[in-house]
């Protein structure tokens, strides 16, 4: 097909920015030394600060909150939340999108919107470099200065357990057969694992320690049996749990794998892994069970992420590496009272879950709010974060849930937190189970407005 | 499809009925006129557009209407018993007012707004988790019924007590609607008192609006004259309680 | 609703934890120094490399595409592809998930699937430093060495035109009104708006400099006007234009624009900005011209990323900013074979378009393989990219495109490139529009399938 | 839909005419036998399963079969015009091969794999993007026509001379479908010459298996004795091209 003389001229157009493009090959004299110190000292492009300026790392459920509620309860305070991803992606829910109950954009939000919306700066960067003497974050976009810092920057994997170190093949199960815990590529491939599955056994870890979303294995395992179910998949979900039992919310799963899913679902409790081969995707347990498996999500423990060692306030909880060292009841760090650590990183043993994060948020948000208007902040000040959460059972025909709503309440005795005005609904086979389902989608949509609008 | 075309209908058809207002008087505004804001007055009326009496209002049984925007759902119930009054509350601002009373013979009839200031939700033609609990039902979200919860997060308000928090994520009670009931036993709307969440929740349901109002501008129509009140099973198709 | 035995059982297990974390008050022992150094110097958490190792930073269609190729080319070669990104979405058809055309998963797409296929190792992570002398990258899960590195960043925005160095106005025109041509939450800002809109205009602009995806604002003020039209939204979109035409497929646009969107579009060429206003929604022209909008998606000019400079490699383009100053034949920095800029940081002035990043990966990866066999590279080792590219003109009721495709050549003469073997297809009322239609989707489909499968 | 039984059926019945395959000797692959792979030989036969004649095939048109794979389509096209012969080819990966000729009285029967090497485009029941341009109709993808182009990226084949490259995206031509034509005229496909791309293709293609052919395992089914084989305008709905 021939040009025509119009658009010969437009190509013209391009070809001349082509042309002058073009002279670069003679030049020659580019410094090799790096520029990096000096581009990455600078300020990054964002505005002055205009009063008290708190830095929030990590634009998760609690970072999302703790900005916009800040704002809220003083708007005189500059706030800066920063963020490496370029898009939200909620973990909560994600279950329901790898096995195409829900769609995409569900769980997928707009960092832009959430600043509109909640009159803070968001900055899409990544920290490499906390210096708390000078108070200033160090980006790849640049330097930012704080008064007060939020850290909320969530897990990460905790693979030690199953490599013993062995960095290959940590990469080879992180890429093989990732955990889908942590919401993105990993809950792409998931999708994938499940919608491609020709069958055999599709292998879901549960791991021990106080890990993120306490019944997020056990519904994801309904889920996949569901989908196997629904389209006629010769598959088994072998559930390898760490712990002894289903660790929340038991009699309701439970009942959903005896009932709903006695021929696709095998529970195992008290498994613990000795070795993972990913080549000839073979599990090992500790008593020489040897489980072979066509798929897996393998799902190891958690950890604090790697930020809080680049902040120095990392320091290992019972439960899992690299928690927060703070004081459970203010969220400041030990010796650092202008740096708080919140969400998944808090080692007090909360479930680390996105409606705790939330509802935490607001309290260490007022309470930021307070800290900066000279207050000092102790168990006074505390008041306990909610849990409620929802899991899916089945989505077939109906989506139907089991859910748990918790607060917490710290006991002298003991110097423990322990679960108060806890309640369950674990039935999920009549009419609660479907109102359960609108629940669970109602409860995503509200943490949704909560954290962007 | 019934459901939204009603809605439609009560956005755009609210002016049946014309009554003047100064024959009605507000009686239940915060003393200082803090966090009350007066709408125009608008008259419960049925589907069919005759004004509700307050005596036949069903004992705990929750009837909506849409006040003061043609969106913004708010509930009304009649209690079994006469309101707190005199209730002292507090927004998540920290300001406070005072909730007057219940209206009606015995002052058992409340209306609130009906979308929950922890996350917005609220009734819509699909569903609703946002109602009264009735003495008898038990709930998950409180230790007696007789109260209103919405399911979505639990929230637990106390019906006869300016919807002030019993438990829960919401950090402040609902907005109330402040009601006349005139000589005639007819019930009016006139304002509302407390921190209402309409500018979030206008900024929340835009394709909702659209969805059930025809457009967004729609949705922000101030209601007059009258605001259409059924039952909360006519106006939702699924009810959800814990 | 009473917990029962058994729930509480299930609950006393989790409360054991919390009481066991609670004891975290009592240390105070914190180090207040930052450890960063410690924990960013030491390797990231990577196999060691198995040979020749390449370090791809950047995993757009160009950096997925040399990843790919490499391994294809000789799978000796050890490669590292390294994005900040949680998850790939394409700028590429995103106009119609902006839209509502295509669903957001038709964008989105996996990097760790993309590493399974292709048997290299992805590194979700952020660098911030580049040593050119010790072949070392800095990123914030730690270091990495390199025989050869690969920068392929893409653009980011040069907003100075407008804003004359007012970061606080670059701010707010990022986030109230982002440009949507850097996939992400801009993409879902943008689709957020057009949803919302209530009429008035809307405008879009076009920016001057070799700009990424030539035709990508103008198919998107005709998709715009699309929803408008089919939802009757009493909206126009005002396309602002600093070109004195459309820059390409201009005859298609042009009779779009006059047959199906005549009340809809105002077509404003030559147009340069002189201020805008964010808070009264006004832009005023260099002629004094002010235009209100309801409205918007400002699309500066572009530059190279930041990660140029950082790696020293950064020079001024006749075209745009900080783009790679490297052999244009070669894609080899000046005086530092070792490292190659490819994709939209290229200054040679070809099409900032994924399928000429696709097409070039390809040339650039066997390049990379040969060069690591010992083999210089040259203009003889050069073979041309290639810019196919389709643009939906409408969406409704069917989808119709139009397209363009052609070479580059270098003319010795003038020397420069210029376009060759080029063809246009910008007929969109027949067949010819619906079959283009269904060949964007194709195109788009066999693009994702060459980056991950 | 009927496109997607009648794939279906083709997959799983493709046992109908049993030949002696002996009888058949094959003539069209590499001298060296590099890049050549054979299969079990497989009759074209027509939609109600009668043996097509090499003399009966329409001249220019695409006829479209699967092979050597139930999912794996190819094309058969006679040219009106005697091919090249013994071209000299190479894959991607720099390997050399050799096409010897078309096939029939005057060598002009040729038959490719319909998966396009640069991007994986090939037929479907809903659309097919990859076919011969006749010569009397123009292409955007070359100078003139004749050719085979794939109309996703404009890739142009040369359809007389082993499918080499003309121009485009593609780096490597069409794998080539070696065929016998036997002294009855029937024709045979035995094997594949050059790069095929069929491991990509199943990497790829796993959700449209389970909707065309019943499941990824059914997909990847060797064809065994015959292969339907029909025109491009009965295989896909639509047929797109430049």
């Amino acid at each position: 097909m021939a040009l025509s003389r119009r658009d010969a001229m437009r190509f013209t157009g391009l070809a001349a920015i082509t042309a002058a493009a073009s002279g670069y090959a003679k030049s020659d004299k580019t410094a090799a030394k790096s520029t990096a110190k000096g581009v990455l000292l600078s300020p990054a492009p964002i505005p002055a600060a205009k009063g008290q300026r708190v830095v929030i790392v990590g634009a998760g459920a609690s970072g999302l909150t703790i900005a916009k509620y800040i704002k809220k309860g003083n708007p005189k305070v500059d706030v800066v939340l920063m963020d490496k991803r370029s898009v939200f992606m909620s973990g909560f829910l994600s279950n329901l999108v790898a096995t195409g109950v829900l769609p995409l954009e569900f769980i997928t939000h707009d960092f832009l919107e959430a600043a509109r919306n909640g009159n803070y700066n968001f900055l899409q960067a990544t920290v490499h470099d906390i210096d708390r003497t000078s108070k200033t974050v160090f980006t790849n976009e640049g330097t930012v200065k704080y008064d007060v810092l939020v850290l909320a920057p969530g897990i990460d994997y905790d693979y030690s357990h199953w490599t013993k170190g062995d960095v290959e093949l940590e990469t080879v199960l992180r890429t093989k057969f990732p955990a889908a815990f942590i919401a993105g590529s990993e809950t792409l491939s998931l999708k994938s694992k499940i919608e491609n599955f020709e069958g055999g056994n599709f292998v879901v870890t549960v791991p021990g320690g106080n890990y993120r979303c306490l019944p997020g294995p056990y519904e994801r395992s309904c889920l996949i049996a569901d989908y196997f179910k629904k389209n006629k998949i010769n598959g088994k979900v072998l559930v390898l749990d760490e712990n002894a039992d289903i660790t929340i919310k038991a009699a309701g799963f439970h009942s959903a794998f005896d009932n709903m899913y006695k021929d696709y679902i095998t529970y195992m409790p008290s498994t613990t892994i000795d070795s993972i081969d990913p080549y000839k995707q073979k599990i090992v347990t500790e008593f020489g069970q040897e489980i072979e498996f066509a798929d897996a999500a393998l799902y190891p423990r958690v950890r604090g992420n790697k930020l809080l060692e680049i902040a120095g306030v990392a320091k290992d909880s019972p439960a899992n590496k690299a928690e927060a060292n703070i004081d459970p009841f203010t969220y400041q760090v030990i010796g650092d009272k202008n740096v708080f650590c919140t969400g998944d990183v808090r080692p007090m043993g909360f479930s680390k879950s996105a409606n705790t994060a939330n509802t935490e948020g607001k309290i260490v948000a007022a309470n930021i709010v307070k800290y900066l208007g000279g207050q000092e902040l102790s168990r006074k000040t505390w008041t306990s974060p909610l849990t409620v959460c929802f899991s899916a059972v089945s989505a077939t025909p109906d989506l139907r849930a089991i859910s748990v709503h918790a607060e917490y309440a710290y006991n002298d005795a003991n110097k423990a937190f322990a679960f108060a005005n806890a309640g369950m609904n674990e039935k999920w086979d009549g009419s609660e189970g479907i109102d359960g389902g609108k629940g669970l989608k109602e409860w995503g949509k509200g943490l949704y407005r909560d954290l962007f609008n | 499809m019934e459901r939204r075309n009603f809605l439609r209908i009560m956005a755009a058809g609210a002016t049946v009925i014309a009554v003047n207002p100064s024959l009605i008087r507000g009686n239940l505004y915060a003393a200082d006129g803090r966090l009350y804001t007066a709408y125009e007055k608008a008259q419960l009326v049925d589907a069919a557009g005759n004004p509700i009496k307050a005596s036949a209002l069903d004992s705990e049984m929750t009837y909506i209407f849409n006040y003061p925007y043609a969106s913004t759902p708010c509930m009304i119930i009649n209690l079994p018993e006469p309101t707190q009054q005199e209730v002292q509350l507090k927004s998540e601002s920290g300001e406070e007012y005072v909730w007057k009373s219940g209206v009606g013979k015995n002052r058992t009839i409340v209306a609130y707004s009906a979308i929950c200031p922890h996350q917005l939700t609220h009734p819509t033609p699909n569903d609703n988790f946002i109602q009264y609990v009735p003495k008898t039902k038990p709930t998950m979200a409180y230790d007696n019924s007789g109260i209103i919860v919405c399911s979505s997060h639990l929230s637990a308000y106390d019906a006869k007590a300016g919807a002030k928090n019993l438990r829960g994520a919401a950090t402040q009670p609902l907005a109330a609607v402040v009601l006349d009931v005139a000589a005639d036993d007819t019930i009016w709307a006139v304002g509302i008192l407390g921190s209402d969440k309409f500018q979030d929740y206008f900024k929340s349901f835009k394709p909702e609006f659209k969805e059930f109002y025809g457009g967004i501008a729609q949705a922000k129509q101030l209601v007059s004259i009258s605001a259409k009140t059924v039952k909360m099973t006519e106006y939702s198709k699924d009810i959800i309680q814990y």
